[in-house]
């Protein structure tokens, strides 16, 4: 089978809905030359009108794209950098997300938001290395983090083709990641349906996004001591709540790892929708970034801030030994 | 379309200044709640431009919107009825005063959001022009909103790609209590020329003279010009919202109210018209809105048990916020 | 004692800052005129140069802050309308927040953005009722949201003395609350410190701002079934962890009632946490908005979205008679 | 400062060239992480715009912010530690390359975000000039930034609030990848003329003319005028960003990149001193560069442990993210 890498899996989403549906298009920084390398070779195939490259006015871009799909086009916006969505946050939350209520039902908002390389860059320091993903998952935005290249190929697609606004991070930290895939098997995910990578018997983690590949790694590892269940819950909003339950009713234990702000992140969401539904033989626990967390420039530094598998280790260590 | 004649043009004029009226009855005798930003004073603009347009172009407002829903072609009766929140509101009562919207008439929907609808109408229009229409667009703002970045960005974007949209500033002397002199520095022409955009200056309380600057540059745009922007100069005859009814703020000394309110487009246009033409649109308008005051009472109010339809066009349900 | 209300107690303490300290100053849309009623009678004592009106330019403004705080000021800055925080969030989250890490510790950024009728104002609809305290929360920017007037008072006085950004929200719920107050004994309240209005043994309840009225009712109706711990935690980030430790330690139930949409949001981190710490004798439960919540216009519609006293209710009688 | 005489001027020219040329040396040695944006090519702006300035006016810079810092006066062996990562750096290893403060000779910092830096000078200098300093500013920013609507609302504040602070836009050509034509509609100096702005374009490849062109604007702003803006015409001669040392984007020609590094400022300014003067400069500039790299190269790494300092001002302790 062949290797796809996560971006080049997204790459592939992109192209084949262009080629699908005449209504998609994509809009961004710099996406004909492919400068995040994600668009790569879709200017070439599909030309300007299909692949637009905007100036820098990223509220104007990300409200064109809204008016766009007022009047049913299924628009594409990729940001460069994650804090963009700070930038874009009016237009995103009180305008697209808002537009299908306010107007009783006369329009839908198709946009899919697409943030390559969200979380830490090593080195791009307090303004570049965001993950904001739980902001959106706040207002209720379809929010989605895969982890694996045919899920990002899977959750793209979907976005697209969903009738609401769609954020899709993809972090620095999952992009590189390759897998041996069956071209052919490539297929759009369901939004909202959680994926279950591990079995196990003892603990539930629940990862997100790159962090998926860190959970698995601690999981193997402490194998012989524990046995680590690791679900992905792929769309942060929806999440996929049955699923979870199902899972934490079977384990009893649950550690949460989450490279978002610790409060009011989704690692708390999570723990606290576990809590009202389902009785824990030990306290949850989960591993975040730091309370209002930035990011300094050092390496070490901005690794220290970010969840670390000595952490998830120490908290699944720490739920065996509470129950 | 209202037409472009000089009776259909007071009679539109004339249906918002009576349309504003008896909504500020109902906010008095509580069917509005929340009250409304009265356009009264303002209505030769909203008629005039709209009277250039055909149904299948595409405007969007402000929160001072009845005029625009109005004049672009919304039934009164339905407008009123979404103003005192009756599921025969044009959005079902979800929307109100500041998102009533009818995208069958090509409304895009009011927005309580200062220079917000400059990117969203370009969006729309240029996508439908993508699609072979040959659409035009109108983003109505105040002159509080050249002062806001997204609006000049939207500016850039429409120069850019050559979207036919025409810019239209109510410049009616303040934003809510802020004169344009302590906020625009520059000119409101000088905005749009700053992105190679042709500006004009109309006198906003005459309605024809805003119908025939409308026409002109709508007839540049569809011959294939780019956007253009109409600063019409009018005054506001009343509150920036009735909540000042109750609550007197001290801002415009009382002989520029009385000389804004000498000129008035409800009058300049009526005297255009025989007498006896004027009375039979009187009394004609007169019974549409005892009609749509009518209408909009008898409405069903909404039940509480679907607060929450059309918030998402995907079908996803929200979890509820219950205990 | 005089009797005062919570929005001259926020007026009261801005005059008094400004008094005390030169280099505080006011900043905001219509705030000569006081179109909020918040600032009343303040451009009158201190005329221009402290009580600033801007142009409709809140991304500039909010940054124009920023930089004044470089230069030593403290300005406190008023937003009308609580989304405006949105289409500020780059501002404050990407740069006032994040000065002091990314300059290795060179300055300070002491801003007050005052956020005057936040939360639903009936009829105000989807764009200007929301209620965003959870996402400043999330990023770690010190938010406070009081619920009487003597802690509006004391908590806007430490804002503007706070060497950091805080936001503070006066919910719309709670602006016309009025007190006895010993006009003598207003002082400071610190940030972090949470406050129990009502010492009970069955149940903690957590109320967020306007909310801690509503739950002080409820534990009232209810006292003859339970005894409710009415717990204001005043500040929501930082959070006063010790103290609702101790309280939930000696209730062992809890229950949070907070007006911000459901997913991520401050009721679930603080289940979260307390989870973490505390071995509950009954699954917690939370009341809030639900998730991705925007608000429809027609008042039935609108407060069907909020909390309500009854769900209230059913959540203390749950987690009473769950353990 | 920097001064403004013909040796002093090549000086600094020729400083951040041999700086961002040992910099980009230590990207490719790995000492520098994350990479930088090499401002090579348009070293003359910053020159010449710092010389008109004093250690007391204010400067705010950009992603590719090397040149503005060290004009302005800031230790090129502390900043090249702060590309490094250590504690000696400017900013402690907190900010990095597109964070770079110096706040003792007035720079308020690098930033990576484009149009962020103009409302921030304007605050900072209105600040100080309210406390009776005669302050002036700059807001450096490149071709891309024009489009930003933050930066435009901030060109309104300053000139309806006469803050006297120059914009500077540094038009090399290209955002990223994005050409002038086809993201700026209309022109830079009409972005000003919008706003009533003096606007002037000068050659940014001529030090001297630039400092003059600065020089002229700052004598107008001292004496009480306005803000200003110069377009400074250069032509960046290496990537956008280092990233594309290893992955080549295809944007620019060769013969306009050629003929674009024919106009080198170092040598148009060179050739202004008898060669031996030159010479001895080039002499003097090594040395301080050697003496930077050894500096830089021998701070210590700041300690995980220390991550969140500086996070807040206040002294607010954050809740870690671990388990
Ligand atoms: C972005 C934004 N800022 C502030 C407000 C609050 N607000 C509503 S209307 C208004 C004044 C608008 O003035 P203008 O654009 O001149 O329109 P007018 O009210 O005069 O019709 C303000 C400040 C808002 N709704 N949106
Ligand atoms: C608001 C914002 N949008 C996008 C980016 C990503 N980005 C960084 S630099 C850059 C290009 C900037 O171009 P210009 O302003 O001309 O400056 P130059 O790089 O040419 O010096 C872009 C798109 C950003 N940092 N901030
Ligand atoms: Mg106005
Ligand atoms: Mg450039």
């Amino acid at each position: 089978m062949p290797r796809l890498s996560y971006r080049r899996a997204l790459t592939r989403a992109l192209a084949d809905e262009l080629a699908r549906d005449e209504s998609v298009f994509l809009l961004g920084e710099d996406i004909r030359v492919a400068a995040s390398n994600v668009t790569a070779g879709l200017f070439k195939r599909f030309g300007p009108e299909r692949v637009l490259d905007t100036p820098l006015s990223e509220q104007a871009f990300t409200s064109f794209a809204t008016g766009a799909a007022l009047a049913g086009m299924r628009p594409v916006v990729e940001f460069q950098i994650p804090s963009l969505l700070f930038l874009v946050f009016e237009q995103i939350v009180n305008h697209a997300h808002k537009f299908p209520l306010m107007t009783g039902g006369q329009c839908a908002v198709p946009v899919t938001y697409l943030v390559p390389g969200s979380g830490s860059r090593t080195g791009w320091a307090g303004q570049h290395s965001d993950h904001p993903y739980s902001l959106f998952a706040h207002v209720g935005v379809t929010t989605v983090v895969p982890a694996t290249p045919a899920d990002a190929y899977g959750l793209l697609v979907s976005a697209v083709r969903c009738d609401d606004p769609v954020v899709l991070f993809a972090p620095a930290g999952a992009l590189d990641v390759r897998a041996d895939v069956d071209l052919a098997a490539l297929a759009p995910v369901p939004l909202g349906r959680a994926r279950l990578h591990r079995r196990g018997d003892d603990v539930t983690v629940v990862a997100v996004g790159h962090l998926v590949h860190d959970a698995l790694a601690v999981a193997e590892e402490l194998a012989d001591e524990v046995s680590v269940e690791v679900f992905d819950p792929r769309t942060l909003y929806p999440f996929d709540w049955e699923a979870l339950a199902g899972s934490v009713a079977r384990t009893g234990r649950l550690v949460v790892v989450d490279d978002s702000n610790r409060s009011c992140g989704i690692a708390g969401e999570i723990i606290s929708t576990v809590v009202e539904r389902v009785r824990l033989v030990a306290p949850p626990r989960r591993v975040t970034r730091p309370d209002g967390a930035v990011l300094p420039f050092a390496p070490a530094l901005d690794r220290a801030v970010q969840p670390s598998r000595e952490q998830l280790r120490t908290a699944i260590r720490h739920v065996m030994k509470d129950g | 379309m209202t037409g472009a004649d000089p009776v259909r043009l007071y009679r539109m004029v004339r249906l918002i200044r009576r349309f504003e009226e008896r909504a500020i009855e109902l906010v008095r005798s509580g069917h509005v709640v929340g009250g409304i930003h009265p356009y009264l004073g303002q209505e030769g603009i909203a008629a005039g431009v709209c009277a250039a347009l055909g149904v299948d172009d595409v405007v969007a407002g402000t929160h001072r919107g009845h005029g625009h829903v109005l004049a672009k072609g919304a039934d009164p009766a339905r407008m009123l009825a979404e103003l005192c929140g009756r599921v025969t509101g044009l959005n079902a009562g979800r929307g109100g005063s500041m998102h009533a919207a009818d995208f069958g008439v090509g409304v895009l929907g009011a927005n309580a959001i200062v220079g917000a609808s400059g990117a969203i109408v370009t969006g729309a229009v240029w996508a439908r022009r993508r699609r072979g229409d040959d659409t035009v667009g109108v983003s109505f703002f105040g002159d509080g909103a050249v002062n806001e970045g997204m609006l000049l960005e939207a500016f850039n974007l429409a120069a850019l790609w050559r979207v036919p949209v025409l810019f239209v500033c109510e410049n009616n002397g303040y934003a809510t209590t802020m004169p344009v002199a302590g906020a625009v520095a520059g000119s409101i022409p000088g905005r749009a020329a700053a992105f190679g955009i042709p500006a004009a200056v109309v006198d906003g309380q005459d309605p024809e003279a805003v119908r025939d600057a409308a026409s002109a540059a709508v007839d540049r745009m569809r011959a294939g010009g780019g956007p253009e922007l109409i600063e019409a100069l009018t005054y506001r005859f009343d509150a920036h919202h009735t909540f000042e009814h109750a609550v007197r703020l001290d801002y415009r000394p009382p002989e520029e109210v009385a000389r804004g309110r000498s000129r008035d487009p409800v009058d300049i246009q009526g005297d255009r018209l025989p007498a006896p033409v004027r009375a039979d649109v009187d009394a004609e308008v007169e019974a549409v809105l005892a009609g749509a005051v009518q209408f909009a009472l008898a409405g069903a109010e909404p039940d509480p048990a679907d607060a929450l339809a059309h918030l998402y066009a995907s079908g996803l349900t929200a979890r509820t916020g219950g205990g």
